[in-house]
């Protein structure tokens, strides 16, 4: 199985990729027309697509908090999102990463802007190839942003991996299966701040520290492909307004 | 839905806003009755499924993806392959969808698009048997309802239909009763073009493609799927409205003339560029 | 499968009925005691019983509305009605079939006379042999009269289908397994509005307008055996008042 | 129901006068306290299951259907057929039942006739084998309560013993380890009759067969199963009330003593003229 | 299955004990830290922890009751207390005994005390090897009196059961599986009273009779043993408050 | 509980008041604050189950059971058996528990202790195969968690360690494709000790082991399996709280520091005297 090798001795990965490169992204603001913000993003085959509704009224009503917004998340694959096709109820697995992705949003939102109201983030996988989560809560900003949720920084993520003993960034399907460890990382990058960390696999303390770095620059990269989204989407309303 | 749209106090005086508007051959966005809003269909846009498309009726979405297994067929047609035809409202799509188990209407609506594909015989299940009584191809038809501003039933159809028109199988050789999956492909065995059409009485007008807005103001809706030799191979009457036989013959007309329309979209949908 | 002949040269079908005629119908209101209203029907060996309770406060309260009852139904098959066991959970054709009967009933009933209230129909498929939707549809208009419930007027339903090119009335369940279209039609008669309309199968222009009329005979025959049932149930409350 | 009849604040005042009545040996409608209501039993009253029955106890009515399946024995009694006894609490059967999953109290009843039938080792399950350790009979019981008037456990174990006592199976053939089943039938091995007889306890008295407003006034029934050797199969109590060794063994002498009428209407139940 | 021989000529069972005689009994009350009581139980290799919470608000507040506290119990067991793993999703016997059990304890708790409130009694069956109904009945009157909530009676329960034809005392898992009844009954024993009584099996009215008597000679032994579980828990206590 | 602690009014003040106690150092419960309160783990207390074992550390308990069976299997790993990992946050352990299945938090609690295991390599599954690609043990660790006074993962990560390290599985022979399964018995290959060490952070705090009042006024919690080497095999940040690289790389840190304390108290574990 992992007799493969994943890492050329020269560093090149299987897809061609050095260890510290991304695979191509893609990020689209808007493409939905029934919510409050939608945006979509592609990074490599995985495919993802995300819409906010509200801030709204909370239902039911209980559920509402006096002095701040209740963030919900749904963390959700498509049935042919994968190689076998997802039963459509929610897995523990997607129940879980529901909860991780709430926990690395709440943080950036301005909850207290509006109190009794429900925010909702919907992330749906449409074609899951490694890297789905932290590609949701970069897309989940971006939604956030556009339905006008104002927000300390905007949350960017990446996963980090390790292939035959490098760390890596960036994993795709192959290597995250084959791999030796899977790291994802949410921040805030603007303030240097992680909101969400997770590892599967072995990690030494010292290449913690450097998935960590590689991670961060990563982020990096991604955050200034988010800005350049919410531009053209800005840009793309005004255009559209002055027609 | 219901509920809250019967609750609404505006409704009476924009249905006779509405209605006034359709007297003059008219509709809110300029469409005339038995016009569609701006159809865009495109194929192949994943890699991972065997077949995908993505369906868009003016500002309604949806994307369909087809997978395929190997299981057992069922014990009353043990030469004939399976469909399975599922429709999630995602939450993207509107506001008032919450996720969760498809609800009544979901479930109503994935029976249309269901029915039309089976009903029509427009795939030969018998060409899905890999070994008579014991192993056939399943096809998985999954779509989901992206952006809600109305008529997603035709919608849903349309990105099933170009998802499994453009579906393929791998091709099986019979080993010692054990099946050996090849490279080669072939495509899902579809011989005809079935396409739901939607219909909505306003009073007494009857709009094809009703948009959100339209549904909102209509109490009966007809979905009839037909094929191209103007059979009609599904009928949906839905909602607690009411019809006479002359309606049903004129929506039945409206239905094949724009299917016919729908079809050629299928037929000429763009290749986003996935596995086909 | 469908190489048997189900109707002979000279029109006679394998249960020896012409093309336009009716299964052999029982009706029956008013066998239960603990509920507002019931009825039971026969047709052919389809067996169904319907039961109303209300109107009656919502419960829970969020269910009412401020200008008129809601409706509810619920269309059931006993795990015994079926050739297989049924599982009494409900299936995704059982809920369609609960939304196309309630909407086939709402038409008639005056619910705008019962601010505030739930009208609850349960209909319990006991034997199924074909045509349950409309025979419970059938039943359930009885149900809900002899409950006291103003209606504009019943509403009365029956199957049309085809069999070998033919246009049919009233499908047992081996014409409506090996046929080749089943049409479901519901009507206020005395006001020939249709309220229930379905289609499986495959039937050109012509034959569904011929089919439509030919449900409509079918209609009215029923009609006139559910005002008699009525009747029946009115008189004999009469007679037992008398003694 | 146990909230609202706690509520209920009529119930002290109803319980008094109930109590003055059972002291001179009376009941609401006139009947003994040792009276049934009047019983009626048709079995075979559907064609398709492989036995039916409708069992109705004054204004109470059950139905029980049965169905066989060829399937898998549990591993721990290899040679031994499966017994399923469903109970479903209608909607219909009162205005307190709530479609759905059943609840406790559906449960609870469901047990109580499904041990009856099993540990009076009425069925021989040995005679439901056909492969031993591959394949038995897996026998259904599914019963309805349609219309409740008081003592449901009562009537749907009247009609499942009348399905089960009137059910055929089909005679089979093993070839090749496969099985095949014959149009010959044959009977349901049943050796015996057990009955449920159900006493609810008002103050100190002992009432067989209450009826609901009996059941609203008792805090205890007893249901005790016995056949016709006097052997006691299967006792629960429910409620929360209590009582003494004596008020047992009463409950006992008038359960087996009302069983053996119940028994009797079982065996001269009339034919309903579906399939037998 | 059953040829094997449950009792010897001589009166003794397969694990030694005569026909009378209890398991090895052991319960302690006030294990647990974080709840209002709690006790635990072995009987044999049956092994149960009991926990009450409470008396508490309604929650939701619908539950609630004006003159008196609502009781309500799970009786679950452990996935790894069985031969076979169990799911931990409540089966239909857990639902039954859960019903059982709150009505066996009903009788004895002051309800009527704590009006508006709800009574939590959680019963955990760890390791189950015959009686656990009987042993978390009896442990859970332990629990609800370290709770402090007031009792008419403490309730104790046994089961008996029939070997070879002669009535015994509190069966083991062999003994159920094999033998030929098995009749749990739960008592207030000072005021003599049944609060909780099954039986599954085959048994004359004599023999009914005689195990009813058994029953109350086993309960008698375990109310004992109750009454001194408290005192220790009780001296526990005051011990260590004057530590 | 977020919801109830997030309206808790008394929170900004409690929380001032225990950050100013730790800023000299110390907690409310007189720890030091890389201090874990008192562990105790004891195996083997169970007869039934093939493994078993309580924990506790202070007034926070939890048991784990072991239970293997043979079954299939994943198709993407045939020479591998299958681990199970379940948490249950029973009733008993807290006042705010509802009974019912898992919620969100008992769900990530289940996947950090399986993911600990699994991701560490420390089972040697491939010694769980019997027949490659036919049959395999599964082996299932359920956890109980009984008593709930904050830091529930470590209590169950050990419980669920000392559980499995102490589990035997029967030895099998294969004879004619049939697994026998024999008496002797062989222990579950168990490499390395991974155990989950928990670190909330209040303030600019970084605690070990939070107690339940700790764990309410904390905003973010970091739980790392480390093993003997030093090689952390799962991280998890929980809550909705930040961090920077410097405070993950100080939890690293004390976690691989603890670890190696707490994996003393597995090895040392007492025998409750059950099977071993």
């Amino acid at each position: 199985m992992s007799s493969q090798i994943l890492l050329s001795p020269d560093g090149i990965r299987t897809d061609g990729r050095r260890i510290d490169e991304m695979r191509k992204v893609k990020m689209e603001v808007g493409l939905l027309k029934n919510c409050s913000g939608s945006a979509y993003i592609e990074q490599g085959k995985t495919k993802i697509i995300v819409a906010v509704h509200g801030p709204r009224e909370a239902h039911p009503k209980y559920l509402a908090l006096p002095h701040r917004a209740v963030l919900r998340t749904r963390y959700h694959m498509a049935p042919f999102s994968t190689s076998e096709r997802k039963s459509p109820a929610p897995s523990r697995r997607e129940i879980e990463l529901t909860k991780v992705i709430r926990e690395a949003l709440e943080p950036a939102v301005l909850l207290e802007e509006f109190p009794k109201t429900v925010i909702d983030v919907f992330i749906e996988v449409l074609q899951a190839d490694a890297g789905t989560r932290s590609a949701g809560v970069t897309a989940a900003s971006l939604a956030l942003a556009e339905a006008g949720i104002p927000m300390r920084d905007l949350v960017t993520a990446v996963a980090v991996g390790k292939l035959e003993g490098k760390v890596v960034l960036d994993l795709n399907e192959e290597e995250d299966e084959h791999g030796q460890a899977d790291m994802p990382v949410a921040m805030m990058p603007n303030i240097n701040k992680i909101t969400l960390l997770q590892l599967n696999g072995r990690l030494t303390g010292e290449e913690l520290k450097e998935g960590l770095e590689v991670a961060r620059k990563g982020i990096s990269q991604l955050y200034q492909m988010q800005k350049q989204a919410l531009t053209m989407r800005y840009s793309a309303t005004v255009q559209q307004e002055e027609e | 839905m219901e509920n809250l749209s019967s609750i609404d106090a505006t409704i009476p005086f924009r249905q006779r806003e509405l209605l006034s508007l359709l007297s003059t051959g008219q509709r809110m966005d300029g469409r005339k009755l038995d016009e569609y809003r701006q159809v865009e269909v495109v194929h192949s846009i994943y890699e991972k499924p065997e077949g995908s498309a993505v369906a868009k009726i003016g500002n309604t979405q949806a994307i369909a993806g087809v997978k395929v297994e190997l299981g057992e067929p069922f014990p009353d047609t043990p030469n004939d392959g399976v469909l399975t035809v599922n429709l999630e409202l995602l939450p993207h799509a509107s506001p008032s969808f919450e996720p969760g188990p498809p609800d009544e209407s979901a479930i109503e609506m994935s029976r249309i698009i269901d029915r039309g594909l089976r009903e029509s015989k427009s795939i030969s299940y018998d060409k899905l048997c890999v070994i008579p009584g014991q192993k056939v191809w399943i096809v998985y038809v999954d779509i989901n309802a992206m952006d809600h501003d109305g008529n997603i039933v035709d919608t849903a159809g349309l990105a099933a239909l170009a998802a499994v028109s453009h579906s393929t199988l791998p091709e099986t050789r019979v080993e010692d009763s054990k099946v050996i999956t090849l490279e080669e492909r072939k495509p899902v065995p579809l011989t005809q073009l079935p396409v739901p059409v939607t219909v909505a009485k306003i009073g007494e007008y009857l709009l094809v493609d009703p948009s959100l807005y339209e549904e909102t103001l209509s109490d009966v809706k007809v979905t009839m799927t037909t094929i191209e030799s103007g059979v009609v191979a599904s009928i949906q009457k839905s909602g607690s409205g009411t019809l006479d036989v002359d309606e049903v013959m004129k929506i039945y007309d409206l239905c094949y003339q724009k299917g016919n329309e729908l079809r050629e979209h299928v037929k000429s949908s763009r290749n986003g560029g996935g596995k086909h």
